[in-house]
């Protein structure tokens, strides 16, 4: 699979298709991945692609469209089919144009969970022990549990798993995509405040959540205003919980759920509890799930007459 | 490098945040968005004691709404208050300008080093300031008037987009019958009026065209980044060194202490190193002015 | 300095008489998280972990800290700035690297302008270190004149020698203090194996910081475009840092408060008039390199990093500012 | 300004709830007018921000009032085909739908958000909205959850009126 990655890479770069390509290669580490730009035929052997491509590299597309200076302005950019999701979004948002990237789509089987490290961070393990001694499906990252999409919808290039000749394994998860957010609702009131009051707590205003994120792409985020100045700037916990529904509202009906703002909190705060479930009430309300077109208008942007009214008095 | 305080040996020292209170004792409009306020410090003590350079500034507290920094636009030979110029412009900014006399600040400073006052004795002084940059010029102008005997002669060329954004409108007429002082003013094409008796032309032009010599002279200039661009391209073609030209750098000083890390230059903090700095100093800097 | 050999329980003693006495600060697990909390039952202090999430810094310079109060009473209006509490602090469990950022921070927040915030948390403090027995790959700091069983900066040093026994090491009397009336004499076979731990962890310790000795020559260089690419601008390296020290000044309410800012944010450098000097992503990430291994050390003669490696591990997106330094020349000769 | 203008009614009286109204200008805004003008009655409890439209509300407006102190918030804009400018309550309506539920979700009092549809011609209605939102804000108490009840400090700057004429 890295083979044909990279050899399709270099044709693509050697037919001046794109000016340069957005990829994984291998970190430091020696087992986990990090994003790398590929600008020449040369340098196609960096790209790698396994099980710890966890990062959304769709978030790169805007800036590096800016700073492309060959006379090919098309930008290729690796993406699995959750990411895909997310460049559907941008397009979608006039972020950027469909003919502006070449989606080299990747058959995903799921992403382990690297940040599992984070134990081996906390209890002091080497990584590579822990990778044996855990079965793949405990490795999975919660996203990869549900995931519908192991082939991205859409894409100018698959590159398909060498493993799976023939059809393509059927794509109906058994696993309930909202269980986490079920138990929580399923929990008293005061409960839940509680337990997003001791996560938000946490929050030490870095914005790795904001940052990372392929659809947070305002030019000024209004965390930056100052006149008025909405979210307070300092860590606390009234300005945390501001922040924290503040960014999460402002991607309902975005949200792809690639996972990356939860990935990226070093405090591990569980924002993907928070957008998912602003997924799962404008699915049931409004019939409509981010990132599967490109056309469509969002759903906060649209109206129905027969929209749901109960809670209006 | 100062000796590291050991715990538990020291006394507390005094709290560097804590801004000193003052009273707003006169607000004059200079132009529709720039406003002089004359501030006199709360403690009387001080006001004796407060003393500073000009070219140095002062972080400016509006309790509850924030802290910004401004060169003190006063000449210290002026004793008993301060005064600060300040354009409207962002949170803070507005919240002066909201003010009325009788209001409280607080103040924190004078931080920052100062024009080399005791180097341009003896000078001739040109003095090459734009719109509002006029402010750290008019303390070291007014400390030249008072200390008249101690400086040779003193050019002033200042320029701004029309006649009502000129600020100190007195003080340029005071400044201009003083003996010794040759005073140029100019506006951008465009800003005059039918009665407008100085020059038009952007204040490089006008520059060229006083043309000063360089001889025993400093040329101190501030204004907007664009104008001290091509005043220091004008001077280089009238041969003044690089030693000789002097200019205040602005930077985002929060704290003013050379702590908070924003306003570096390289390893050199425009709050604390500056922020007046000759241009031969500049020209060391590996980042862009 | 003495040193004198405890045992698990006598350990477990002293940190209940501490809860007593004083403010005790230790690592505990909060989720997969490893952070320093007070400690409300010996019991839950946490040994075996690598290093904190967040370094110690946290302690002396708040992510939030309010720094003076404005009040209008009888028609006048005040300053109030709340007195600290001045009763003894001991943090307990502090990894050597992050004992000796400590000793950055007193250099910037003493000098000219001396931060009493900052100096009065440092005076009422006692650092217990814990000698680092298993260092992580991400760890470098044998490379920055640090090291896993470094004593520089902590008032006392523990190192775990298996069995429940402990060798502890007072280097300053307020640190020797802590351990009086406890504990045994330490003997030679312990000594020797307090030095076989140091030297098998120093061997662990596999990556090594070398910025280049003409750092200030690569300023130009368009390298520093192509390794911030993938930098995507977000604090989290500045904010555990712990030789980062950077901060803003605002007012919330009748508080004038002082919080942890970073320079990887585009409007830290920001001014009013919309002038940016450090508007691009790559001069931010370069000031955080030059400020780190090349201001610091102007300013104050010393490279300002402990390679704690928690900017490695923590990045979302795997920067590794290490290889970055160590590449810098290597790939200037290349181009 | 940090002297508060008003009584301290948590220590000396009973607590009354504090309720912050975002009223459209042309209906709900128009109704409560009405209610005034006929004398109907309802309690002083809430204050009103007239709007130019539901939609102009945004949900950090929300969220700033219940972090200011106050105790509960009540959108209220024109019924569902009366929008002024046709469609932006329609708007206001999805937005707020998910809002609400993010709320709760968070463990927010729902009763501290509440949204009607008023018309100019609902005098009646509005009091009764007013009344019934302000008893349910009652029953769910003082909003302990997102504000920071110690310092009521709108982050005016000094002004001499604060201070005594000397």
């Amino acid at each position: 699979m890295i083979k044909r990655l990279q050899e399709k890479v270099g044709k693509l770069l050697r037919e001046k298709k794109v000016a340069l390509v957005i990829g994984y290669e291998m970190a430091g580490d020696g087992i986990s991945t990090t994003p790398c730009f590929i600008e020449r035929e040369d340098e196609v052997e960096r790209l790698v692609w396994n099980e710890h491509c966890v990062y959304n590299l769709s978030r790169y597309l805007i800036e590096t469209r800016e700073l492309a200076s060959s006379p090919s302005p098309k930008i290729g950019v690796v993406a699995k089919g959750c990411d895909v999701k997310s460049i559907i979004g941008l397009i979608q948002e006039n972020q950027i144009k469909r003919d502006e990237v070449v989606i080299i789509g990747m058959e995903c089987e799921g992403q382990f969970d690297v940040e599992g490290e984070r134990q081996f961070k906390v209890e002091g393990l080497k990584l590579k022990d822990k990778d044996k001694d855990k079965d793949k499906e405990g490795k999975l990252l919660e996203k990869c549990k549900a995931c519908e999409v192991h082939i991205p919808k859409v894409y100018d290039l698959l590159i398909k798993d060498d493993r799976n000749s023939g059809a393509p394994e059927p794509q109906s998860p058994e696993v309930n995509a909202y269980a986490q957010v079920e138990e929580l609702e399923g929990k008293s009131q005061e409960e839940r405040w509680q337990y997003w009051k001791k996560e938000f707590a946490r929050c030490i205003k870095c914005y790795a959540c904001r940052q990372v994120c392929p659809l947070c792409f305002c030019p000024q985020c209004i965390a930056d205003q100052t006149l008025p100045q909405w979210i307070s700037p300092s860590p606390s916990l009234k300005g945390n919980t501001t922040w924290n529904i503040v960014r999460a509202f402002h991607l309902a009906g975005r949200c792809i759920d690639c996972g990356e703002c939860e990935r990226a909190c070093p405090m591990k705060i569980p924002l993907r509890k928070i957008n998912k479930k602003l997924g799962k009430e404008i699915k049931e309300m409004f019939d409509y799930e981010a990132g599967l077109d490109s056309e469509a208008k969002p759903p906060l942007a649209d109206f129905k007459l027969e929209d749901p009214e109960e809670f209006i008095r | 490098m100062t000796e590291v305080l050991k715990p538990g040996s020291s006394e507390p020292p005094e709290n560097i945040y804590l801004p000193h209170l003052a009273a707003i004792k006169e607000i004059r409009e200079e132009t529709q968005d720039i406003k002089t306020f004359k501030l006199v410090f709360q403690d009387e003590e001080l006001r004796k004691s407060f003393t500073y350079k000009p070219g140095q500034f002062i972080e400016f507290s509006i309790f509850g709404v924030g802290e910004s920094p401004f060169c003190l636009a006063s000449s210290p030979t002026r004793e008993g208050y301060i005064e600060c110029s300040i354009k409207k412009m962002g949170k803070v900014t507005q919240a002066i300008h909201d003010l009325e006399e009788g209001d409280i600040v607080g103040i924190r400073g004078p931080y920052g080093n100062g024009f080399p006052v005791e180097e341009m004795k003896g000078k001739n002084l040109i003095f090459v300031g734009g719109g509002i940059g006029l402010a750290p010029l008019r303390s070291l102008i007014w400390n030249v008037i008072d200390r008249r005997d101690d400086f040779k002669d003193v050019i002033i060329v200042y320029g701004s987009r029309s006649i009502a954004d000129l600020v100190y409108k007195d003080e340029l007429k005071q400044w201009q019958n003083t003996p010794g002082v040759k005073l140029t003013l100019t506006v951008d094409p465009g800003g005059e009026a039918e009665d407008w008796k100085g020059e038009i032309g952007f204040v490089p032009t006008i520059l060229e065209k006083v043309n000063p010599s360089p001889g025993n002279s400093l040329v101190i200039t501030c204004g907007p980044p664009i104008m001290i661009k091509f005043v220091l391209v004008t001077l280089n073609k009238m041969n003044f060194s690089s030693q000789q030209i002097i200019t205040t750098l602005e930077r985002k000083m929060t704290c003013g202490l050379g702590k908070c890390g924003r306003c570096n230059i390289g390893s050199v903090y425009v709050c604390k190193d500056g922020p007046v700095f000759t241009y031969a100093q500049i020209e060391q800097f590996q980042e862009e002015i | 300095m003495t040193e004198k050999i405890v045992s698990k329980e006598d350990l477990k003693k002293i940190l209940e008489g501490l809860m007593k006495t004083s403010e005790l600060l230790a690592p505990g697990k909060e989720g997969d998280l490893v952070l320093f909390k007070p400690v409300k039952n010996p019991e839950e202090v946490f040994f075996a972990y690598p290093n904190s999430l967040k370094p110690v810094k946290e302690f002396f310079f708040p992510p939030r800290e309010e720094l003076f109060k404005h009040e209008i009473r009888e028609g006048k209006v005040g300053l109030s700035s709340e007195h600290q509490e001045n009763r003894k602090r001991v943090i307990w469990g502090v990894r050597p690297c992050d004992a000796k950022s400590l000793l950055m921070f007193d250099k910037m927040f003493d000098g000219e302008y001396k931060d009493s915030y900052y100096l009065e948390k440092r005076a009422k403090s006692v650092l217990v270190g814990l000698a680092c027995n298993e260092p992580l790959d991400s760890c470098f700091c044998l490379s920055l004149n640090a090291g896993p069983h470094a004593k520089e900066g902590l008032d006392v040093l523990i190192t775990d020698l298996g069995d429940d026994s402990y060798l502890v090491e007072g280097i300053t009397a307020k640190g020797e203090e802590l351990f009086q009336g406890c504990g045994k004499e330490s003997g030679e076979g312990e000594r020797t194996r307090k030095k076989e731990l140091e030297e098998a962890a120093k061997k662990k310790i596999r990556k090594t910081c070398q910025p280049p000795p003409d750092l200030e020559s690569f300023f130009e260089d368009p390298y520093w475009e192509k390794v911030s690419r993938k930098c995507i601008s977000c604090g989290v390296c500045t904010y555990l840092c712990p030789t980062c020290f950077c901060f803003d000044l605002s007012y919330e309410g009748r508080d004038c408060i002082r919080f942890w800012d970073s320079c990887s944010f585009s409007p830290f450098t920001k001014m009013t008039s919309g002038e940016n000097p450090r508007r691009e992503k790559k001069t931010r990430y370069r000031q955080r390199v030059y400020h780190k291994f090349s201001y610091f050390k102007k300013n104050f003669g010393e490279i300002a990093c402990v390679g704690c490696g928690r900017c490695l591990r923590e990045c979302p997106v795997k920067v590794d500012i290490v290889e970055i330094v160590n590449q810098c020349s290597k790939d200037k000769t290349k181009d | 300004m940090t002297e508060s203008r008003e009584p301290n009614t948590e220590q000396q009286e009973e607590w009354q709830p504090k309720i912050i109204g975002f009223l459209c200008k042309w209906c709900s805004y128009a109704g409560a007018d009405l209610a005034g003008g006929s004398r109907i009655p309802y309690p002083a409890n809430i204050r009103i921000i007239r709007v130019p439209c539901s939609g102009r509300v945004n949900p950090l407006f929300v969220l700033k009032c219940l972090e200011n102190g106050a105790d509960g918030v009540l959108v209220s804009g024109c019924h569902p085909g009366d929008c002024h400018y046709s469609e932006g309550n329609y708007y206001a309506r999805r937005k707020f739908a998910v809002f609400k539920k993010l709320l709760e979700y968070l463990g927010v009092d729902p009763r501290r958000f509440q949204v009607s549809w008023v018309s100019a011609a609902e005098g009646e209605k509005w009091a009764e909205i007013v009344k019934t939102v302000v008893e349910e804000v009652r029953a769910a108490g003082p909003n302990k959850q997102l504000s920071a009840p110690v310092d009521k400090c709108s982050g005016a700057p000094v002004k001499r009126k604060h201070l005594k004429n000397d």
